[in-house]
């Protein structure tokens, strides 16, 4: 394992996670969730967990991102907070 | 040796990521008045959790639990957990899939997705 | 032979199967799903009854899912416990479906109905397994199908506070459960199982373990969420009241009571009477939690003047009492704790039925709407009154074999205090439902917004049986407590 | 302690006033039956309890089934001397109180008659069963459920008065309950046992601060009993209808509540562990101030229900009184007063019933010349008021005699003392009753207008069978007093 990149990841994880709860645009915060849901799925492919991990990236990625903007283009984009 | 205190120390970074992914999730639970970002920061509490199953589960130096054919020397990593998130995930995704329901109708009853904008809710 | 050999898990598999059914059906006929439920429902009652029996006559049964052994299989443990408390919790979901009929139309909308009666065979599939595995996160699984089953019933109708209540009870029941799953995963890395009774055997060796202290501070603060004891109930009052009448009836008996039986399995069965009463010393402050619970549920229940609300918090008051029999964790009042399972259950599910029916029919919930009720439903008034005074523990109701139980366990273990708290906290709940009693029964006139006449047959029945079934647990009590003594002792390690 | 002889008697004396209540209920509708129902129900329980007296005065005792409760406890009936008295007094009442009722409902035209003949069959039936209770267990059950079917009977008005009242009158016999049963659970606890065993049950082995604090426990949770402070539910109770006053708030609830100390002192305690506690004392103290306080009351108060009232309290507190002597002229007194008291003042009540629904004078203000229209009435008054104040020939002065004695033995003068200052005080709120009734003139006519048929038999009865029993005690609750005595004290005299 390259323990570098893992940081990075971890720490990139954690930027995302704050960003896609502060962004005040919810597509922005849905397509950033999608982003962090990818690299969470990347993490678990490296640790052994392959089969987590691509579903992870089809269902938490994937359909939950497609289920998150149809309830945004159904309600409204801003956010308050 | 001292590949072993940095694996220990990897994962135990684990857990500490685990739990900041944790503490945003239900700080955005508790603090956003927002329903869609409350059910972002449900989403990313419920990885987190399966971020600490995956990590307990992975055992040092071990390999993906796929058999391969005359290789018996590998360690395996334990596959129990793995098909226990497998059922996490579809059980978070119903969960976001109802909260977002839940969001939408309540648009279209109240005409806005903060909670603080919901006349007549009390605590 | 095999249909008996696979009985553990019929209840589960009957209404999954139906729910299927009554979904396609529901298709070409929207009035077919109503039939198809009742009858699948009646089913798993007979098989709740036939597990009971065969539990109290052959003592507990292991079935293995798929055929595997326990330690890699799913296991499915059925002993005198959750047989017990499945046939308390799947009669009264039967009689709240039944309930539902003519709620149908009026509370939730006529093209929903097909939707609603799947979604109750649901929360039955999830209610039988989570109290039937032996797996702990089988436990999980089936805890998550019942609570998204509840959401989505709570919203069903055409309540619109539903929705908000629904909502934050989602939050709140997520939270509950991705702690349970944290507590879960922590176990696996200590014991390496998931099998609780493998669980219990491999923990015992290690109860001052970090890791297993941890696992239990997630399971309690996620089975207190569940639970809605005091500090953590606020997604109750809102769930319980803007729900569906039948839904307001479900989830207060069934999903509660059966949340208040995975804390008793995961307290006395995992983790043990021995830990949680030496190593992890948490009785005393699950026994304040509960007291400060049943008075400070019965204080907000007299501030409410919605009838339903009032209903909600007196659940946070008397689900305490659940609670305060853990905390003693004696024979005794563990018993009352149990007993109190089936007699809130029935009582709980009584009122609900018949201020459901009340507010079903276009009436107000308010309290002072209530006024002149006995003259116009004379019987949907009774059964309030009936459930009233279990609440109240008057005697001859089953409420008061459990306060007394509680009482006794409370005084023996030299807890005055609480034990005035349990008998003092009956005072309080009198005071809220007698303003009830007094407007329908003595009130000069009858509040205009009242339906004019008694509910329909398929409302007063159910409501009716369950007000009948307080009664006669009160009179008898023998009648559960065979089941219930042997129960606890089993469950607190005294017994055989 | 022989064997009880099994019988169904005492389970019928409380199933046959249950079951009327449910088919008074069915036939509301129909006003005759229903009131046929009442009538039935009414002579079938008092002969059922009749049926049981031979096997008592004989030295037996008779039991019913039982129902298992919690924990090795269960609901169980058994009759010995002292429930009989009680169950006869109560059962024997309800015929000529039914018969009343129904004059005194019918000439007012209430509202809901339905509702109050099932609650007050279902009231029967739990002081039938009170009497009757083998254990604690079982006695606390139709303790309660005759607090919460009195209920619908006092706010059977239904003004906001009758509201108030009856709020009062939950809150004080729940708050009782309460106690009551923590007094059961810890009796309970302390001794493993409920069932009323002559001698008691209870042994000095425990703390006696405990026991002490049990005691004042079982005090409050007999606040039925109407002792000071706790009184004030009685007088409150007043705004029930006539009938209910009579029956149940003259002679069966607050019966009850006597009873239960009875109970208590005899069959829980016993009456050494009570005198050992010292708690003989502060029941007598407690008597003897509401015997005191409970008549100076009653001289204030104009309503005639009212002052009615406060009589019972104080008279009531005669039997805990006599209970508190422990001795067997005492205990005998005590419960030969129960009878005693319990027709003459349902006498009284009934009169003052007559008096409201035909005359509609309730305040004794208004009664001037009242003698002189309802000539029958006001004369059963004057006979039922002299036999209160202990002079012949009425019973009243059996019971009292009896309690003289005790007092007189027990060396207690001031106890003596209490009694005779007692008779003067109720002499001194009765008559100027009868004096207003027969020597002051009304300006009004003086056509008279007795109360119709219907109540003035009962009230007839009552006075007669007041006169009865001062000439012939011991048929039946004289000897049956004499029993449960004997049985309390273990001394046979």
């Amino acid at each position: 394992m390259i323990w570098e990149l893992n940081y990075a990841m971890f720490v990139f994880l954690i930027i995302l996670a704050i960003a896609a709860i502060t962004a005040r645009d919810l597509i922005v915060a849905v397509v950033i969730l999608a982003g962090y849901s990818l690299i969470m799925a990347v993490i678990w492919v490296e640790m052994n967990a392959v089969d987590v991990g691509f579903t992870e990236a089809a269902v938490g990625a994937g359909i939950t991102t497609v289920l998150f903007i149809a309830a945004v283009s159904r309600t409204t984009r801003r956010s308050k907070d | 040796m001292i590949e072993s205190l940095i694996e220990s120390l990897l994962l135990r970074y684990n857990y500490v990521m685990v739990v900041v992914l944790m503490l945003i999730g239900i700080y955005a639970i508790i603090a956003k008045s927002n329903l869609i970002k409350k059910i972002i920061g449900l989403n990313i509490f419920q990885t987190a959790i399966l971020l600490f199953y995956i990590s307990m589960a992975d055992v040092v130096g071990g390999t993906a639990p796929i058999i391969e054919e005359g290789a018996t020397d590998l360690v395996y990593v334990n596959p129990l957990p793995h098909t226990l998130m497998l059922t996490a995930i579809v059980v978070g995704v119903c969960t976001t899939a109802v909260g977002l329901a839940l969001t939408v109708r309540i648009y279209e009853n109240y005409g806005t997705i903060h909670e603080d904008e919901i006349p007549g809710v009390e605590a | 032979m095999t249909l008996l050999s696979n009985l553990p898990v019929l209840p589960v598999l009957v209404p999954l199967v139906s729910a299927v059914a009554a979904l396609v059906s529901g298709w070409y006929d929207r009035r077919a799903a109503r039939p198809i439920v009742i009858l699948a429902l009646a089913l798993d009652c007979a098989l709740a009854v036939l597990l009971l029996s065969s539990v109290v006559g052959g003592g507990p049964i292991s079935y293995h899912l798929g055929g595997y052994a326990p330690p890699l299989g799913i296991e499915f443990a059925v002993d005198l416990l959750n047989a017990f408390v499945l046939a308390v919790v799947l009669p009264i979901m039967l009689l709240a479906v039944v309930f539902a009929g003519p709620t149908v139309g009026r509370e939730v909308p006529a093209e929903k109905a097909v939707s609603f009666y799947v979604l109750l065979l649901l929360l039955a599939t999830g209610i039988c397994g989570m109290t039937l595995t032996g797996d702990i996160f089988n436990l999980y699984v089936f805890l998550e199908i019942t609570s998204l089953a509840a959401y989505a019933l709570i919203a069903a109708g055409r309540e619109q506070r539903s929705l908000v209540a629904s909502y934050r009870y989602m939050i709140m029941g997520s939270l509950s459960a991705g702690f349970i799953l944290l507590g879960t995963a922590h176990l696996y890395v200590a014991t390496g199982t998931l099998n609780m009774a493998d669980l219990a055997s491999r923990l015992a060796t290690l109860y001052d373990s970090t890791l297993v202290h941890t696992a239990f501070a997630f399971f309690l603060v996620g089975l207190t969420i569940k639970t809605a004891l005091f500090p953590l109930h606020l997604w109750l009052p809102g769930a319980y009241a803007y729900a569906p009448s039948p839904v307001s009836i479900v989830i207060s008996t069934a999903v509660a009571k059966v949340s208040a039986y995975a804390t008793l399995r995961v307290l006395f069965s995992v983790f043990t009477t021995a830990f949680i009463v030496e190593y992890f010393p948490i009785t005393d402050v699950l026994l304040w939690l509960a007291a400060i619970a049943i008075i400070a549920g019965s204080v907000v229940a007299i501030a409410q003047t919605d009838v339903k609300k009032m209903l909600a918090y007196s659940s946070v008051s008397q689900m305490g009492y659940i609670m305060f029999g853990i905390g003693v964790a004696d024979p005794v009042a563990m018993a009352g704790a149990v007993f109190q399972i089936l007699g809130h259950a029935v009582a709980k599910g009584a009122l609900f039925a018949s201020v459901g029916s009340v507010i079903a029919l276009g009436g107000p919930r308010d309290v002072r709407g209530l006024a002149g009720l006995a003259a116009r439903m004379p019987v949907t008034a009774a059964v309030f009154a009936v459930g009233a005074a279990s609440m109240i523990g008057i005697p001859g109701t089953a409420g008061f074999v459990s306060k007394f139980l509680l009482a006794l366990g409370a005084v023996e273990s030299g807890r005055w205090v609480f034990a005035g708290v349990i008998l003092a906290s009956s005072l309080l709940t009198a005071v809220y439902f007698w303003r009830v009693i007094e407007v329908s029964y003595f009130a000069d006139e009858a509040d205009p917004r009242l339906p004019a006449k008694e509910a329909p047959l398929s409302m007063i029945v159910p409501a009716a049986l369950l007000a009948a079934a307080c009664v006669l647990f009160g009179i008898a009590p023998d009648i559960p407590l065979s089941v219930i003594e042997p129960a606890v002792l089993l469950l607190l390690g005294g017994g055989p | 302690m022989e064997a009880a002889a099994l019988s169904l008697a005492p389970a019928a004396a409380v199933g046959i006033p249950l079951a009327a209540s449910i088919l008074i209920l069915a036939s509301g509708r129909y006003p005759n039956i229903r009131e046929s129902w009442t009538l039935i129900a009414a002579v079938a329980t008092f002969l059922s309890v009749l049926s049981l007296a031979p096997q008592v005065l004989a030295g037996g005792q008779v039991g019913g089934p039982g129902i298992p409760f919690v924990g090795g406890l269960s609901l169980a009936l058994r009759v010995d001397a002292a429930g009989l008295i009680f169950a006869l007094t109560s059962s024997g009442l309800w015929i000529l109180n039914s018969i009343y009722s129904i004059g005194y409902m019918r000439t007012l035209q209430e509202h809901d008659q339905t509702r109050f003949y099932c609650c007050f069959a279902v009231s029967i039936a739990s002081v039938m069963g009170l009497a009757f209770s083998a254990n604690i267990i079982t006695m606390f059950l139709w303790y309660e459920i005759l607090t919460v079917f009195t209920y619908p009977l006092v706010v059977h008005e239904g003004t906001p008065a009758a509201m108030r009242a009856g709020r009062k009158y939950i809150a004080y016999l729940l708050v009782s309950g309460v106690f009551f049963l923590f007094a059961a659970v810890t009796t309970y606890w302390l001794t493993g046992t409920l069932d009323f065993t002559p001698g008691g049950i209870l042994s000095a082995d425990a703390p006696p601060l405990l026991l002490s604090a049990l005691f004042v426990a079982y005090l409050i949770a007999f606040a039925k009993a109407a002792w000071m402070p706790l009184h004030s539910w009685l007088p409150s109770a007043m705004v029930a209808p006539t009938p209910v006053s009579a029956l149940l708030h003259a002679v069966a609830v607050v019966k009850a509540g006597v009873f239960g100390m009875v109970r208590t002192v005899g069959y829980v305690y016993g009456i050494d562990l009570t005198r050992a506690l010292g708690m003989n004392l502060l029941l007598a103290a407690v008597a003897a101030a509401t015997i005191i306080l409970g008549s100076i009351f009653a001289l204030r108060q104009d309503s005639l229900k009212k002052r009615l009232a406060y009589s019972t309290v104080s008279q009531l507190s005669y039997i805990l009184l006599g209970l508190s002597l422990l001795s067997p002229a005492g205990i005998e007194g005590a419960l030969m007063h129960i009878p005693f008291h319990a027709v003459m003042k349902i006498t009284l009540f009934f009169c003052a019933g007559a008096v409201i629904s035909t005359a509609g004078k309730e305040y004794i203000s208004q009664m001037r010349g009242i003698g002189r229209t309802m000539p029958v009435t006001m004369a059963m008054f004057g006979i039922a008021a002299v036999g209160i104040c202990g002079l012949p020939p009425v019973c009243g002065l059996v019971s009292k005699w009896f309690l003289l004695i005790g007092t007189a033995e027990a060396g207690l003068p001031l106890l003596t003392a209490v009694m005779i200052a007692s008779a003067v005080l109720n002499a001194a709120y009765f008559f100027p009753i009868i004096h207003t009734a027969f020597f002051e003139r009304s300006a009004a006519d003086d056509a008279v207008r007795e109360a119709p048929l219907a109540m003035l038999i009962p009230l007839v009865l009552t006075a007669a069978a007041s006169v009865l029993f001062f000439f012939v005690p011991d048929l039946p609750f004289g000897r049956l007093a004499a029993l449960a005595a004997a049985e309390i004290t273990g001394v046979r005299y």
